[in-house]
C-alpha cells in the first residue's frame, strides 16, 4: 500500500458562521502526520469547523493553510481532503467498491463526460475494479463486501467504507467527524484499533472529531478541547487528563474531586490548601482562591492508616459505593472543621473492594500524593 | 392490539367505507355502464381518438417544459436558502387554488391575440387561442406545482452531507448533481412527471377557455352531452377514465417505490 | 458556500424564475387591469354575489361531509394495518387523475334522476342535478383526497408511543384520540380542511355538468365569456383570483405553522 | 411521599410477534420491590417484551401475572401499569406540570367528559395543581419546571418529568425502555442515581430494559441477558459479570481473554486446562472442551516473579499497551509450547502503568487466581 503523505494544517484567525454555530478568531496547527483530536460537547460547533476546512463553508474571516499553501478560497473539489461524517454518508445507489472509486472514476472522465448520468456509472464501474480500490477494501478488511450496497452493512462496516472511499484519493488531510458516534460499543472498539493501525501505516495527517474523552485519549497524539467556540486547551491528552486548564474541562474529562479551596505557601515548591478548614499539601505557585481536583484513580483506599510516603492522608466514613463494570467508585466523607464534610470519590477495582469489604459508614483511610493534586 | 382498540378501529373504518363508496361506485357505474365493445366502437370514432392523442401529446409537452425548466427550479427551492423563497413556493402553488376558468381568463389576458406576449409570438407563428399551444400552456399553468412540488420534495430528501462528501472526493456542483443527487431522486421526479402528466389529461376549465378546439378529450365530453345528452357522452367518458385508471396504476406503482 | 456553487445555483436560478414569471404574470395581469373601483362594481351585482356566496357555501358543505366521514378514515390509514389498505389509499386518489368532465359525467350516472342513488334521495326531497347538493357532492368528489391526506400526514406524524403512553396513564382509546392524537394533528388538519375547501372553490367540469344552475363563480365566468366575450368575463375572473389569493395566503400561513 | 406499592410479575409461557420481532415462550417472576434489569443488545425484541406487559400488543400465547392477577387480557388503560421510553414520549402540548397530571386528570372526570378534547384541557390544568403533581415534580426535583414546555427541556429533564408521570399514578410495576440510552453521559450519570434513590424510597417493581452492562450493574439487583428472543442466563450481576453462562454472555458484558482449553482434573476442586499445551489451574467440575475466560481487571502484572499465592503466574512479553480513561489495557503474549503465543489481556490503574513501566516488548510477569478462572 503507497503511504499517504499527510501535510500540515494552519488555521489562522478563522471566523465561521453557519447552521447556527458561531467559531471567532480560530487557531490552530497541526504537524504533518499528525493525529490530532479535537474534543468538545455536542452543539459546541465541532462539525462547521471541519466542513469550513474541507472547503464547505466560506470563512468569514481568517486563512486555512494545507502544506504551506492558502486553500482558503479554493472549491472543495480542489483540496484532496478527505471527509469521513458520523453516519449515512455513503452513496446508497452504488456498490462498496463502486463508492470508493467515486473519486477515482471522477480523475478518469474528460470533464464533459463527467458532468452526465449515464456514462459516470459506468467509469465507476469500470474504475471500481482498479487495484487501488481492490488493495484499499482489502487494507480495511472489507474485501468481501465489495459488490453489496449499504443499506446492506453494519455500522461499523459502513464507516470502514467512508474510510476506504477517503483514503483511497490519498488525501493531503483526513477529517473524521466523530466516525465511532454511532456504533455500538463493539464495533466501536473495533473501529478505533483500525484507526490507529491506518495512521500508523499510512501516515495520514488526521482531525478527528469526538465528545468522547476516552476515544480522545485512544487515538489522539494531541488534543484541543473546543467550548463555545474556542480553545479551552490544547495538549497531549496526559495533559488535559491531569492538568486541566479549566473547570470545563476537568468536568468534561471526568474528574470527580473538585473544591473550592484558598491556596497559602507551604514549604518548598507546596502550597497548602485549605478547603473548608481541612488542609491539603499540592504542588503549585497558585496562590488565593483556586480550586483543586484529584483524580478518583488516584486516591488510595485502606482499613489502617497509610504509610507516610503520600502527602495527603485522610480519615472518613464511606458514604457510598458504585459499581460500575470494571471500577468501583467508593464515595469517603471526610469530615471538616468548618461546614460540612468533603465527599472524596476513590475509584478501587473489584478486587480491591473485595479484599477491603467496604460498605457504607464504616471507616476508612484515604490518601493521595500532593503531585496527584490538581490546582486550577 | 387489544380489544378495546380494536372495536375503536372498526368504529373509524365504518365511517370512512362511506367515502370510499361514495368515490368508488360512480366511477364503476360509469365504468361497467360501456362493454367493451362499445368503448372500442368509440375508439374507433376519428373525433374521440384524436382528441385523446391531442389531450395525451399536450399534456406530455407540458410536461417537458415543466422538467426542464422545474427541474431546476425544484432544486434551487431544496437547497438554497433566499429572501423571497417563501413567496417563489407560494407562487408555484397558487394554480391550485386559482378556479380553472379564471386561471382561463387569466393566461387570455398575457397570451390572447391582443395581448402583448400573444401578439410577440405570433411573430415567430405561434398563435395561442384555439391552438394546440394554447392547451398546452393551460395544461401546464394547472398542473406544474406536482411537479415541481414532488422533485422538490425528492431533492430536499437526499441527505446534504452525501452532496458535501461528493464533493470533498473531486466532484463539481454540476458533477455532484448528476452522479449523486439526481439519481437517489430520481424515483420522486418520475412520480412528480406522472402525477403532472395526468393532471393535464384531465384539465377542462382553463383548456376550454383559451382553446375550445381542437377538441381535447374533457371538452369532447362536455360538447357531447351538452348537445347529446348523457347517454352520447358515457361512452366518451368511460374510456377517458379508464385510460386515467391506468395512468394512475402507474403512478402508484412508481411512487412506492419512491417511498422505499 | 464556495463560489462554484453558488454559480450553478444561480444558473438553476434562472431557468426556474422563467416558470414562475409564467404563474405570476397571468395573474398579476388580470388582476391589474381591473382597478378596485370596478371591482366592487362586479361585487354589487347580484347575480355575482350569489355565485360566489354560492360557491363559498357548497364547497364549505363538501369540506363539511369530509371532515365527518374524511377524519376517521385518515385516522385508519394512519395507524391501522389491513388487506386491502393499499387498494383504500388509491381510490382516495383517483379523482385527482379522472378528467373533470368524466367525473361529472360518473356522478350523474349514480345521482341523476334516473338512477338508483338519485330517486333514492329525491323521495328524500333531495335532487342532486341543477340543484345545490350537486354542486356538493362534484366539489366533494373533486376534492376529498386533499383533506384525507393531509390528515392522514397530519396523524402519521404523531408518534405511536404517544398513544402507547397515553394508554398506559389509563386512557381509553377514544380518549387517546381527543387528548393526544388530534390535538397534534390539528393543524395538519385545518390546513387539509383550507386546501380542500380552496380546491372545492375552483372546481368547474364536474360542476357544470352536474349543475349548470344555479351557477357557481367558475361557472359564471365561463357563461360570460361564452356569451358574451373577454371583457365582460374579466372583472369577475379578477374578482375570484383576488378572493383565491386570500384563501391560499390563509393556507400558508396555516400550513406554515403545522410545519413546525 | 406516598410509597407505590410495587407488585410482583410473572410471565408464562409468552409468546409475542410484533415490529419483525419474536419471541417465543418466555418464563420470569419479577419480585414484589425488586430492580430487575432486562439486558440485551439492540434488536432483541426488549422494547417488544415490555410493550406487551404493558398490553399494547396482544401476545399469541402464554400469560400475563401482576400481583397475582392474570392481567393477559386485560386492556393497558386498567393495568396501572408505568411505562417510560427512551425519548420523545412526552406529550410536547402540554406543560410540564400537565403532563404530570394527565392520568390523575382522567381518573376525576366522569367519562362521557374525558373523551372530548375541551374539558379534558381544563380538567387537566386543574388536576397540574394538586398536590401529588407538586410532591412528585419535588421529588424528581423538577418542580422548577412546573411551567415549561417538553420541547424547551434537555434530555435528563424531559425523562425526570416521563418518570414523575408514571409515577405519580402510583403504578403497581414501572418499566423503562431504555430510559438512559438517550442521554449524553452526564445526565445519564445523574438519572442513574436518581432512579436508584426512587427505587428505594418508593418500592416501586422496576422492569428496566438496557443494552448498557454497565447501567445493568449500577442498578439491577437482579439481571437477565436477552438474545435471540430467549433469555440466556437470569442473576444477580455479580454472577453474570463473574460467571456468564454463554460465549454471548461473556463477550457481552466485555470479558476479553477467552480461550479453548481441554479441562483435565486436577488435584481437589480444581481442574487443569490446558490451552495450546500451557496449563492454567481453575475451580470447576467441567471436563473436555471447553471455553475459559479472566476478567482483565483479575490479571496481577508485575516486573518480578510474584509471590506464590496466585495458583497462575506465566511469563510474556507486552504486545501493546492501551489508554482508555482511567484505565489502561496491556496486552501481553504468553508464549505457548503448542501454536501461537496467548494474549492476555490485563487492566491497570493509570498509576500502576506508570509504576511498572510498560512498555511493547518487555517481559513481565502476570497471575491471576484459579478462583478468577470463568470455565464455560
Amino acid at each position: 500500500m503507497q503511504s499517504v503523505d499527510g501535510e500540515s494544517l494552519r488555521l489562522e484567525g478563522l471566523t465561521v458562521a453557519a447552521g447556527g454555530f458561531r467559531i471567532a478568531n480560530l487557531n490552530l496547527e497541526v504537524a504533518a502526520g499528525e493525529y490530532f483530536v479535537l474534543l468538545g460537547p455536542t452543539g459546541a460547533g465541532k462539525t462547521v469547523l471541519l466542513e469550513t476546512v474541507a472547503g464547505l463553508h466560506r470563512p468569514l474571516g481568517g486563512r486555512v493553510w494545507l502544506g504551506g499553501e492558502d486553500i482558503t478560497a479554493a472549491p472543495p473539489e480542489a483540496r484532496r481532503i478527505g471527509f469521513v461524517y458520523q453516519r449515512q454518508a455513503l452513496f446508497p445507489h452504488m456498490t462498496v467498491a463502486e463508492n470508493v472509486a467515486f473519486g477515482l472514476a471522477l480523475r478518469q472522465q474528460p470533464r464533459w463526460k463527467r458532468a452526465l448520468p449515464g456514462p459516470g456509472r459506468r467509469a465507476r464501474r469500470r474504475a471500481s475494479r482498479r487495484p487501488e480500490v481492490a488493495a484499499m477494501l482489502a487494507l480495511l478488511r472489507i474485501a468481501h463486501l465489495a459488490d453489496r450496497f449499504p443499506a446492506h452493512l453494519s455500522g461499523g462496516e459502513r464507516q470502514r467504507v467512508a474510510l476506504a472511499r477517503a483514503l483511497v484519493l490519498r488525501p493531503r488531510l483526513l477529517l473524521l467527524d466523530e466516525p465511532l458516534s454511532a456504533l455500538d460499543p463493539q464495533h466501536r472498539e473495533a473501529l478505533r484499533a483500525e484507526l490507529r493501525r491506518l495512521h500508523a501505516e499510512l501516515g495520514a495527517t488526521v482531525v478527528h472529531v469526538t465528545h468522547d474523552f476516552e476515544e480522545a485519549v485512544a487515538l489522539g497524539e494531541r488534543v484541543a478541547v473546543l467550548h463555545r467556540g474556542r480553545f479551552e486547551q490544547v495538549g497531549t491528552p496526559e495533559a488535559i487528563f491531569r492538568r486541566p486548564a479549566s473547570r470545563f474541562v476537568a468536568e468534561f474529562v471526568g474528574m470527580r474531586n473538585i473544591f473550592a479551596a484558598e491556596a497559602e505557601p507551604g514549604n518548598g515548591r507546596t502550597a497548602r490548601l485549605r478547603a473548608r478548614g481541612l488542609i491539603a499539601a499540592a504542588v503549585t505557585a497558585r496562590r488565593g482562591a483556586v480550586h483543586f481536583a484529584v483524580r478518583p484513580e488516584d486516591i488510595v483506599l485502606a482499613r489502617h492508616p497509610l504509610d507516610s510516603s503520600l502527602r495527603n492522608v485522610f480519615q472518613g466514613q464511606v458514604a457510598a459505593v458504585e459499581q460500575r463494570g470494571a471500577l468501583a467508585y467508593v464515595t469517603v466523607a471526610v469530615p471538616a472543621p468548618e461546614g460540612e464534610p468533603l465527599p472524596f470519590v476513590a475509584a478501587v477495582t473489584a478486587p480491591s473492594l473485595e479484599n477491603l469489604r467496604l460498605r457504607p459508614g464504616e471507616t476508612v483511610w484515604l490518601g493521595f500524593k500532593a503531585s496527584a493534586v490538581h490546582v486550577f | 392490539m387489544m380489544r378495546s382498540r380494536r372495536r375503536f378501529l372498526i368504529f373509524f373504518a365504518a365511517a370512512g367505507a362511506l367515502l370510499v363508496a361514495f368515490i368508488a361506485w360512480p366511477l364503476l357505474r360509469t365504468l361497467l355502464a360501456s362493454p367493451p365493445a362499445v368503448l372500442w366502437r368509440t375508439w374507433q370514432e376519428g373525433e374521440v381518438r384524436a382528441a385523446i392523442l391531442l389531450t395525451f401529446g399536450a399534456s406530455a409537452a407540458a410536461t417537458g417544459l415543466a422538467l426542464l425548466f422545474g427541474i431546476p427550479l425544484a432544486y434551487v427551492l431544496a437547497r438554497a436558502d433566499f429572501p423571497g423563497k417563501t413567496l417563489v413556493e407560494a407562487v408555484v402553488d397558487i394554480p391550485v387554488v386559482v378556479p380553472h376558468s379564471a386561471a382561463g381568463i387569466a393566461l387570455l389576458m398575457v397570451f390572447g391575440r391582443q395581448a402583448f406576449l400573444g401578439k410577440a409570438f405570433a411573430l415567430a407563428g405561434i398563435r395561442f387561442v384555439s391552438a394546440v399551444p394554447g392547451i398546452v400552456i393551460a395544461m401546464l399553468f394547472v398542473s406544474l406545482a406536482f411537479l415541481v412540488n414532488a422533485a422538490r420534495d425528492g431533492f430536499r430528501a437526499v441527505d446534504v452531507r452525501l452532496e458535501a462528501v461528493a464533493r470533498t472526493l473531486g466532484a463539481s456542483p454540476w458533477e455532484t448533481f448528476w452522479q449523486v443527487t439526481f439519481p437517489l431522486a430520481w424515483r420522486s421526479v418520475l412520480s412528480g412527471v406522472i402525477m403532472m402528466w395526468a393532471r393535464g389529461l384531465s384539465e377542462f376549465g382553463a383548456v376550454v377557455i383559451l382553446a375550445y378546439h381542437p377538441m381535447v378529450a374533457p371538452v369532447l365530453i362536455f360538447e357531447r352531452f351538452e348537445s347529446y345528452g348523457l347517454a352520447y357522452a358515457r361512452p366518451v367518458a368511460s374510456l377517458v377514465i379508464l385510460i386515467s385508471l391506468g395512468v394512475f396504476l402507474i403512478l402508484r406503482w412508481v411512487g412506492r417505490d419512491a417511498k422505499r
